[in-house]
């Protein structure tokens, strides 16, 4: 018998998905105090939003506040992460998933850039070494 | 000269039963019972609680009958009955106790108190903590004939008066008549057109009667006293009397002691089944009435009420056939408050009226019959017990309330036209 | 012990001694109240109809009239607490389980917002009746050690009961044990204290049904 | 952030990148802050040669090395495992080359060289029964072993439920007489990481925090990090709508079940048992047990096997009506006894009854 003949289907109990519990509004106040650390001292800082006790409806309150900036970034790592800057520049949403796409952890950062997109010097080093290994196979 | 606690103790042994047992059992202690009794809502003094009327017998019964009570007993958590502390319960158990039965019509989870405090009073009187009024009155009853003294030939007198004042011959120990009326030594000394009203309405009715020279007093202090012996001593006479006679129905006076010793514990008293009936004279009225055999004329025109003697009504099942009889005759009746059924008691019943020491509160329980009279402000007040008859004109006349108390059989009888008297005659 | 060990012996051992304990009380107690037999009524009765030991049980659940009035804390407080609890107890999905496990019995229970809100009504008018005992000199002057242990007993469960769902106090686990065994402690005591009204009130109400029924009052 | 462990991770296709994410995704699993998981990427990163690198002394018991499997197989080896890159794991039957004396002496070597200091991780309960008979490592028995390694150890951590509270070899009639670490080990911290077999992540965790910080996190009173043993899985379970709205399965095969309702009535022990099975999950995140239509079972709970069958609902009792045969029948004969005794007083009352007289009524 093949697994998909057993009729097993998952009715989403969905009954806290759809309500506010009111702790979003207090995060907003909360960004706009590490933005103007960010500005003042140039501090980067992040909130683990799985930390919180946000319902699905917290979160998407959350992401329409929020809005949609001008840059998305995707990072595949271990599975996808995006990091999409928000309507609020210097705010970011950073969400890390696993290779079967199951989101693991979700942050809002708040930095220029956010740690995870700048290429470490390390690594640039080594891309370089691999820059100069392509030149030298070009002659 | 032998009253002793140890003797209340094994007669106690002897009454506790499994109702007994259950009742106990099943108290949870939610007082509803007092607010049930006229003793407790008159004085607001929670001593006078029914169930705790019974606190000595049931620790008793605990210590006795029950496993758990011997070891309490034993370790010494459950303190035994002292004969002082009977002396203590003597006014719960009698003084303030009517034998009512209102306590055992609203208990939640059914327990017939009054049952309880009925056999408690054999212990009470077995270890001689019987009040000295009705003791006296049980003495008299045995030694002479009855509780108020009275002797045969002051019942002979009486006949005379009767048979002189309505002209109807009054029939003693006349053998296989239908009926056998007793009377109560009240009716004797204070109410004697009772028992004219009888000959008048037999008459009328056309049934054979008679009264029996060896039993004439219906009244049964024995078993006000609580004291089956002695209550037995006492019906045995009328068992006798009617067996003797040949009778086929005895009727107890307008005496609600008398109807339930005679009625209801007779039988068991004297251990055998009667080979008569026995009637309280207003279901015999009411059958009459039924029967057509009941005629009257004219009616009493003032505003008159009607109280429900308890032994009748609430613990005799007799409640319908006196409303009957007052509307037969009277045209402004009106019922008060908690009337029939739940009617509150005149406060003196049980043998409570024997018992000098509990007059005042007597009178003070008499508050609620006043607020009851007051709710309807009667002209009159119809009643059909003669106990209930003396303790009313008692209270009524400490409160001063000008409010006359009337027999219901002779307020019928006066009714009856004279003709129908001379058409028999 | 741990939590889970304690719950483990409230649900295992504790329960079989407990239940044990509260048959052989029940039936001891049965045995002991009842075969005290009682005489025979020799005196002719006089049958009414509705009047009868069986109808006495049933009436009796209904207050008399205008006592209500006299009592409302008694009444209203007495029959929202036992309903209250007969809710709790049989209609609450894990208690049907349990009965059903025991007795193959089952119904549908009730949502558990619903039963949260029984038990905080039960809770409530328990507390009320209570007051009213302290407060109430007839029932102030009736109080003996038994009434104040045996309202403990029976509160407990509820209050463990309800604080385990609700996650107050004490982890789930240990809530549960406790409420096990304040059930436990119930059973046990029932058949020796007053709470065996919960059997006896029949055979009162019977009793006191029939000897009066056998004089033709419905009592 | 450098260092050999990145540099091994580039090897195996791991990117920095990849290491960072993990780092705060872990730290997030732990409940600590944002900023944990960069310090914790840092302090692993920088973890020195193999020669300084912190020693750790796994030891096995009586086991059944599924702990070692949950850990060495768990769905991305090369991450999760990683915590082995950055500790000098020292002694690990299962995992090590060596063997006989050659792996006795690495112990004691291992031991030695970094007394006070290593970390010593213990899986598997210690019988006590025969003299500790029951299992024997290089003719020692397992609680000498236990006792002699741990005087040298910083902290231990006991690792699945056999070590953190004796697991099924305790259970009962535990016939070798199993104990945990606990109950044998009172001078040194413990952190217990039960679960049979624990979740991946807590194991990575708990080492990446000890690595990190140089401390055990907080415990509970079971000696559980909190971060992961909190709550109970019923109260972050996905299906606890439907046990609030009483809608339960009945059977494993029912439109209930196939619903996805309520597992409680088929002997969940969700509503008892703390782990992090419902957030965390299981291979990778891809399901957990009441996710794949199996109640919780406990076992991160002392003693779940004798919590009175898998698949009896907790409010079912194991056999309430035991006695209750025997108890109805001592209640009758008690109260038979009673009855003839009471019966007796009775009637001993009645004869002894003399007719009252009027003179009767004195006292």
């Amino acid at each position: 018998m093949p697994l998909d003949a057993i009729p097993v289907v998952a009715v989403p109990p969905g009954l806290r998905a759809g309500e506010l519990s009111g702790n979003a509004p207090a995060l907003l106040r909360e960004i706009a105090e590490m933005v103007r650390r960010l500005l003042s001292e140039g501090e980067t800082s992040a909130i683990d939003l799985q930390a919180l006790p946000l319902t699905p409806a917290d979160l998407e309150w959350l992401r329409e506040q929020l809005g949609e900036g001008e840059i998305a970034v995707t990072l595949n790592a271990d599975g996808e992460s995006s990091l999409n800057e928000t309507a609020c520049p210097g705010v970011w949403w950073v969400t890390h998933r696993n290779p079967k796409g199951a989101v693991v952890s979700e942050f809002l950062e708040v930095a220029f850039v956010p740690e995870l997109v700048k290429a470490h010097q390390d690594d640039v080093v080594i891309g370089l070494e691999h820059l100069e290994l392509l030149i030298s196979d070009l002659s | 000269m032998s009253a002793s606690l140890e003797k209340g103790v094994r007669v106690l042994k002897e009454v506790i039963d499994a109702p007994i047992a259950s009742y106990f059992s099943s108290c949870v202690h939610c007082g509803l019972c007092a607010e049930a009794c006229l003793f407790y809502t008159e004085t607001g003094d929670p001593k006078y609680t029914p169930i705790h009327k019974l606190e000595p017998m049931r620790r008793l019964y605990e210590q006795e009958y029950t496993l758990l009570g011997r070891l309490k007993k034993m370790v010494g958590l459950s303190k035994p009955v002292t004969d002082a502390e009977l002396g203590e319960w003597q006014e719960l158990v009698y003084n303030s106790c009517t034998l009512c039965g209102r306590c055992s019509a609203v208990c939640p989870v059914g327990n017939d108190i009054v049952y309880m405090v009925r056999k408690f009073r054999e212990g009470m009187s077995a270890s001689g903590n019987a009040p000295d009024g009705i003791k006296g009155a049980a003495n008299r009853t045995i030694t002479i004939g009855s509780p108020m003294g009275v002797k045969l030939p002051a019942v002979k007198a009486q006949m005379k008066h009767v048979e002189e004042d309505y002209g109807i011959p009054i029939p003693l120990d006349a053998e296989g008549t239908e009926y056998m009326v007793m009377l109560s030594s009240m009716e004797i000394i204070n109410f004697p057109e009772y028992l004219g009203a009888i000959a008048k309405i037999m008459k009328q009715a056309g049934k054979t009667w008679t009264l029996c020279s060896t039993a004439f007093e219906a009244t049964n202090a024995g078993m006000q006293i609580g004291n089956s012996d002695l209550a037995r001593v006492i019906v045995s006479r009328i068992v006798e009397g009617a067996e003797k006679l040949k009778v086929k129905t005895v009727i107890s006076p307008e005496c609600g002691h008398a109807y339930t010793a005679l009625r209801w514990e007779g039988a068991n008293l004297v251990g055998r089944p009667f080979t008569f009936q026995v009637k309280h004279i207003i279901e015999v009225l009411g059958e009459f009435q039924e029967q057509g055999l009941l005629k009257t004329e004219g009616f009493e025109t003032d505003k008159l009420t009607f109280h429900d003697p308890c032994q009748l009504a609430r613990r005799g099942g007799v409640i319908e056939p006196q409303r009957k009889l007052m509307k037969m005759v009277a045209q402004n009746f009106v019922e008060m408050p908690d009337a029939g059924y739940m009617n509150w008691c005149c406060g003196g019943g049980g043998g409570a009226s024997a018992i000098e020491e509990g007059e005042e509160l007597r009178l003070e329980a008499f508050k609620k019959k006043k607020s009851q009279l007051d709710a309807v402000k009667p002209d009159r007040l119809v009643t059909a017990c003669a106990n209930c008859r003396i303790v009313l004109e008692e209270g009524l006349e400490h409160y001063q309330m000008d409010i006359p108390v009337i027999g219901l059989t002779e307020m019928i009888a006066e009714h009856i036209p004279d003709q129908t008297q001379s058409e028999g005659a | 012990m741990n939590e889970i060990q304690l719950l483990t012996w409230v649900r295992g051992d504790g329960l079989d001694y407990a239940v044990g304990i509260f048959l052989l009380g029940v039936i001891w107690r049965l045995f002991e109240i009842y075969s005290l037999g009682r005489k025979k009524d020799l005196s002719a009765s006089r049958s009414v109809a509705g009047a009868s030991g069986w109808h006495t049980i049933f009436r009796r659940s209904l207050p008399p009239a205008g006592m209500v009035k006299k009592s409302p804390v008694s009444y209203i407080g007495g029959y929202t607490f036992h309903i209250g609890l007969a809710i709790v107890v049989f209609l609450f999905a894990p208690h049907i389980l349990l009965i059903q496990s025991l007795t193959g019995l089952s119904w549908p229970g009730l949502p558990s917002q619903f039963i949260d809100l029984a038990a905080v009504v039960t809770m409530a008018a328990m507390v009320v009746v209570l007051a009213d005992r302290i407060n109430k000199p007839v029932k102030r002057y009736l109080s003996t050690f038994g009434d104040w242990f045996t309202w403990t007993v029976t509160f407990l469960p509820v209050l463990t009961g309800w604080m385990a769902v609700q996650h107050l106090l004490l982890p789930y686990t240990t809530m549960l044990a406790l409420h096990i065994l304040s059930v436990e402690v119930l059973l046990v005591v029932l058949p020796f204290t007053k709470l065996f009204h919960a059997f006896t009130l029949f055979g009162s109400r019977w009793y006191n049904g029939t000897v009066n029924g056998h004089k033709g009052v419905a009592v | 952030m450098q260092g050999p462990l990145i540099e091994t991770l580039a090897r195996q296709g791991v990117t920095r990148r990849t290491f960072m994410k993990f780092c705060a995704t872990l730290a997030s699993a732990m409940a600590l802050p944002p900023s944990a998981g960069r310090a914790m990427a840092e302090a692993m990163a920088a973890a020195p040669a193999a020669s300084k690198r912190p020693s750790v002394i796994w030891l096995p018991f009586q086991e059944c090395t599924g702990c070692t499997e949950s850990i060495t197989r768990s769905h991305s080896p090369t991450l999760e495992g990683l915590i082995f890159d950055v500790i000098s794991l020292d002694y690990q039957e299962t995992l090590m080359a060596a063997a006989g004396h050659q792996a006795e002496e690495a112990l004691h070597a291992a031991m030695a060289a970094n007394d006070g200091k290593y970390l010593l991780i213990v899986d598997g309960s210690i019988p006590l029964g025969l003299d500790g008979a029951y299992s024997c490592i290089a003719g020692k028995s397992n609680l000498e072993t236990l006792k002699e390694v741990a005087k040298g150890a910083a902290a231990i951590v006991a690792m699945g439920s056999c070590a953190a509270y004796g697991g099924l070899p305790h259970a009962n009639p535990n016939p070798t007489g199993a104990v945990s670490v606990s109950d044998i080990i009172k001078d040194k911290p413990i952190i217990n990481i039960p679960g049979c077999p624990p979740i991946p992540t807590v194991i990575t965790g708990v080492l990446a925090h000890f690595l990190t910080f140089g401390s055990l996190p907080e415990l509970d009173k079971h000696g559980r990090p909190k971060a992961f043993y909190g709550e109970t899985i019923h109260d972050r379970c996905y299906r606890r709508p439907f046990y609030d709205q009483g809608k339960f399965a009945k059977t494993f095969d029912d439109q209930g079940a196939r619903n996805g309702w309520c597992l409680f009535e088929l002997g969940c022990k969700g509503p008892v048992t703390y782990n992090a099975c419902a957030t965390v999950k299981w291979n990778g995140g891809t399901s957990w047990p009441v996710e794949s239509g199996h109640g919780c079972l406990g076992c991160s709970e002392p003693d779940f096997w004798d919590a009175g069958g898998f698949y009896k609902a907790l409010s079912m009792p194991a056999d309430p009506l035991k006695l209750a045969a025997k108890a109805a029948v001592v209640g009758a004969a008690a109260g038979v006894a009673v009855s003839f005794v009471n019966r007796g007083k009775k009637s001993a009352a009645k004869s002894a009854h003399e007719t009252t007289t009027l003179a009767d009524l004195e006292k």
